[in-house]
């Protein structure tokens, strides 16, 4: 058994497989399906600091290898998460990661000082990215200056890993994760959903009640890998790859292209049992490469 | 009930009609308990553009074979293909997912609705709510009557009658029109629907008329089936909440309609 | 029959439906399976002043519902053009438009005012935006001051229909269709592809030669559809909207967003009869619904 | 020889051992002539990955019953969901593509070498080349007897001689390490090779040593087949050319090797 251990500063994580961020609840709700444990982590559902109702239905359309959604972060709000939440996740032996949005740069302050407080939550994820919300989420997300001002108030009073969670719906992502690196972000994780639409030419209307959604899925997965690679070789924090992973090779991938861990969403909703099948995959990819630790592996593109 | 992702062996598909199937799976396991209102979640790889799993109720189980049946009609490309399957393949199923119809107490006299695809549940329902046969009516409706299932195996659970919207089979109209409705309803301890938004809406509207306690099984857009995605909300009187997971099945109260 | 015609400036189209450049070569390469005075329009293969070989083989990765393209220009110059094939096509019954590209702003000048010695193009589609060469291209289209002096400085020496073509690469797409606008273009076609990338996890190397590449497909109609939506919002002038299209549907998709036409790239390689039997689609959809012309149908989501 | 994209009938599917297999396709219209070397592009639509056409060269053809066929080796997912096709289900196929092999002339002594897929056109070119059985020797290589094709439908059109990686058929090594390749390459007028670019260049380059006139057929990947995508090139001694249309048979003096 090859050691798939990485690291954010210096949390461990057993292997480089996360679950992404609003594709696999609070990790309770796929239980059933995996051993939890077997994750190197499991970054939960968007967390606000009131509770939010989210868009209204229909949130959802099927695209060509992909999905539209604009739950537009529904969740019971940190004050649930740490009553009814977090008593059942702190003993689990992986890393329970709180996704973390706000409207406003204070409730971003806010509900990160709530989440500090809970021991067992090694990091957050700031989610500069939610391309679903009225209010901040992506908006903090494409610019510099925004996501700048985000992550130097959140790292004020952060002082566990803190992972960035980029938009890809920019010009030039290398630039926000440089910059965002600049303010003390630990580690970036790319991409959110991409923003786009579906319109049915039968009724004439769009899909979606918001009009617009998050693209997720394989059909980014050629996008997503491009900004990994290019925001690699801009930045000296660990870079959390996502966007489309379906299998172990995906995950090989993007970590070749240099992602030092993957987050697998979508691929969820098709078969829970997918992360910890790339977890084995990776095992196997490594022993038949020969490669002992992952950083054989991590950026490991050969040109 | 544990819900697992498994290859399940396809024993048989039969047409029912021209646009209906039934679709047998067997699991390789034994099967857990599965109640009248619960679906499962089916990956169709045998098709360019489907992405995301299909999500079908349970029509009856045999767990002496561990088998259980599916009724399947097709509206689109994925429904579609599915029907094309051929006994002895394999087909990935997530299962068992959802809650369930709340089941009649001893005594009850209960109207079960089914439209369209939403017949499944209500056959299932009809023959395991433990009631004898003369306290089960049932209303299927229609367009016509080559739109209807052949119910026979269904025919000693209960008392059925029929709608059509063009008078081909049994009463013309809606199942909202069918005598038994119009004039009995209020005999009735519980409605059951399952169908058509519309018609479920239409069935609601009269059973909280009548205070009649009612339960209704939704069939919302879904991406993953088992609570995570957040994409099948109803809107309640509690807040958003799932279809998959909170439901199919609601008691009208709950909801906003 | 329904009267699909479409305009752009006094330019009539017979139907809205164009083949894409880069997807159909000049036209000719397609008329054994179609009769392409059947299609309103046929953007010709991306023309530059001097000849270019393009990019090292291998230049296309397969994607889930999609391929990434790394092509890079190959082309036989002008000069090649307007004595090989301007005279094949000049007595076609429909519009051949030139795409036009360069390495450098004189370089688009120049060979925008070759092609306007052509009394049978009607039009020319600048490209901006090609995510495959080294010089120009892309990095003209992806902000407002660069995209504005392309089309500022060839709208000077160019009066006919002038159609810009867009990259998707941006955070803002509206802002770079009212900045062409602004220089005076008729028309912008969007979307053109995706800056993606593919890696073989077998070999641990790029797929293709350039290592990037633009994805093109149903993958990324989602995003397009989104994308020409919003144009259509913040621009008067017709968007040809594309990215994705596969059939009738789609298309009507694009023009219910606010599409005036599309174009069909892709899907061509998959069948090159696909523009055709779009067209024939968007006319049974017309009757179907009972619209009269086409402006029943561009623009027409109701919300 | 127009181009056209038809739904064929699959009227044979045939294993013809551990990962090839023999397609017979149909075409519902007189089929154009088709010549060694040309190819078809298949779109493979029952399944979930696959997005493109793959192109398959042609086996055989049969204009009496408007057949051809093809020898698919399984080599990812694409082929390998072709081959499970059925016989009676419609294919849809852009045909016939490409460019086709230089026909020897009369009392030529020709040489035919064929490696992994790259059989099916040396077996097509064997069979229609005109020349006495005498004139046409064929040497295929695989890797092992199991990697073999049964060519016995050929034998009469040619000698011929078999290598494997592992010695379990004819001669043990690659092709190039055939006597009849080693000792007797120059008794021949032509050469003529398909399979993979190792192979092709091994051969091209004894080939060129001694002054035989030698084409290959290239397998470069292809989005179109029909010369627009301009993804297939290859480079040329005039520059990059596109293996759809003005391959996939290539002289050797052409090309960089
Ligand atoms: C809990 C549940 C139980 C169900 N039980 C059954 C059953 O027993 N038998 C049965 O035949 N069907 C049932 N359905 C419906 C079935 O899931 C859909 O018919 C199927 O997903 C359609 O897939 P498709 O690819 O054929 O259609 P698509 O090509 O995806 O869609 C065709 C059209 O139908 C619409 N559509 C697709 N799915 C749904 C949906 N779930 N709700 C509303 N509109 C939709 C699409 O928007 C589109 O306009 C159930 C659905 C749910 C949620
Ligand atoms: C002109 C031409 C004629 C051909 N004739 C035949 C034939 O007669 N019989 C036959 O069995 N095959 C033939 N091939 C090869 C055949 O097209 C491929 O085997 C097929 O496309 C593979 O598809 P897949 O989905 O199974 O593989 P994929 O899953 O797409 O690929 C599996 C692996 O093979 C590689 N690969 C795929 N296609 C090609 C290719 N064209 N060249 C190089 N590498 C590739 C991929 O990069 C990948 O690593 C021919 C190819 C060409 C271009
Ligand atoms: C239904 C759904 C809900 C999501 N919710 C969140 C969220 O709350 N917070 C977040 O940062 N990302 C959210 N995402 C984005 C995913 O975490 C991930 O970045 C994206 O889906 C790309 O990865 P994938 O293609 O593997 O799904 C959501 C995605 C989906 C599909
Ligand atoms: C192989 C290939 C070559 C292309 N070449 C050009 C080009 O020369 N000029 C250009 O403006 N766009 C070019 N494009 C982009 C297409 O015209 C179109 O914008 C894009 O592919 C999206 O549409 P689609 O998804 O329908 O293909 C090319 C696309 C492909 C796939
Ligand atoms: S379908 Fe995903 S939560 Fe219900
Ligand atoms: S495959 Fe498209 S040009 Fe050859």
């Amino acid at each position: 058994m090859v050691d798939l251990s990485v690291r954010i500063k210096d949390l461990v994580f057993k292997n480089p497989v996360l679950t992404a961020s609003g594709t696999c609840g609070f990790g309770e709700e796929i239980a059933d399906f995996v051993d939890l444990a077997m994750l190197g982590g499991v970054v939960m559902k968007g967390t606000t600091l009131k509770p939010r109702q989210g868009n209204d239905y229909p949130r959802m359309a099927e695209t060509p290898s992909g999905m539209l959604n604009a739950v537009g972060l529904q969740n019971k709000g940190v004050d649930n998460f740490i009553q009814n939440i977090y008593p059942n996740i702190k003993d689990i032996d992986s890393n329970f990661i709180v996704n973390v949005n706000g409207s406003t740069i204070e409730e971003y302050i806010e509900l990160t000082e709530r989440i500090n407080e809970l021991d067992k939550i090694p990091a957050i994820e700031l989610n500069i990215s939610c391309p679903n919300v009225k209010e901040g989420g992506m908006a903090f997300g494409v610019s510099c200056p925004s996501a700048e001002a985000v992550v130097k108030a959140v790292r004020r009073v952060y002082d566990k890993p803190l992972i960035v969670k980029l938009s890809p719906n920019v010009t030039n992502i290398a630039e926000i994760a440089k910059a965002v690196e600049g303010q003390g972000a630990d580690s970036v994780s790319l991409v959110n959903t991409f923003l786009g639409m579906a319109v049915d030419a039968n009724s004439r209307k769009p899909v979606l009640s918001t009009i617009t959604g998050g693209l997720s899925g394989p059909a980014i997965k050629p996008i997503a890998l491009r900004m990994v690679w290019q925001v690699y070789q801009a930045v000296q924090i660990p870079v959390i790859g996502m966007g489309g992973i379906m299998n172990a090779t995906d995950a090989i991938e993007f970590m070749l292209a240099g992602a030092s861990a993957v987050q697998v969403g979508t691929a969820i909703f098709i078969d829970p049992t997918i992360p910890t099948q790339i977890v084995e995959g990776i095992d196997s990819y490594m022993e038949k490469n020969k490669m002992h630790s992952m950083s054989d592996l991590i950026g490991g593109l050969q040109m | 009930m544990k819900k697992t992702v498994q290859e399940l062996l396809l024993v048989e598909n039969k047409q029912l009609n021209h646009d209906n199937f039934k679709l047998v799976l067997q699991a390789p396991t034994k099967l857990p308990e599965i109640f009248p209102g619960q679906f499962v979640n089916i990956e169709i790889k045998k098709a360019t553009e489907i992405f995301l799993r299909r999500p079908f109720s349970v029509l009856d189980v045999d767990y002496e074979n561990n088998t259980f049946s599916l009724l399947v009609k097709i509206l689109g490309r994925g429904s579609k293909v599915l029907t094309t399957y051929e006994e002895g393949e394999k087909i990935s199923v997530v299962y068992p997912l959802g809650n369930s119809f709340t089941l009649p107490q001893k005594q009850d006299k209960v109207l079960l609705i089914g439209g369209g695809s939403g017949v499944a549940p209500m056959l299932f329902l009809a023959k395991i709510c433990g009631l004898p046969a003369e306290n089960v009516h049932v209303i299927l409706g229609a367009r016509s009557q080559q739109d209807h299932v052949n119910i026979d195996a269904y025919q000693a659970f209960g008392n059925y009658y029929f709608t059509t919207e063009d008078g081909s089979l049994g009463e013309k109209g809606f199942v909202t029109h069918h005598p038994v409705f119009t004039n009995e309803l209020s005999t009735f301890d519980r409605v059951y629907t399952c169908g058509p938004d519309m018609m479920m809406k239409a069935v609601a509207k009269e059973a909280a008329v009548k205070g009649i306690s009612c339960e209704v099984s939704l069939e919302n857009m879904m991406a993953c089936g088992f609570g995570v995605c957040l994409c099948c909300v109803e809107k309640t009187k509690e807040g958003n909440q799932c279809v998959c997971t909170e439901g199919p099945v609601f008691n009208i109260n709950k909801l906003t309609w």
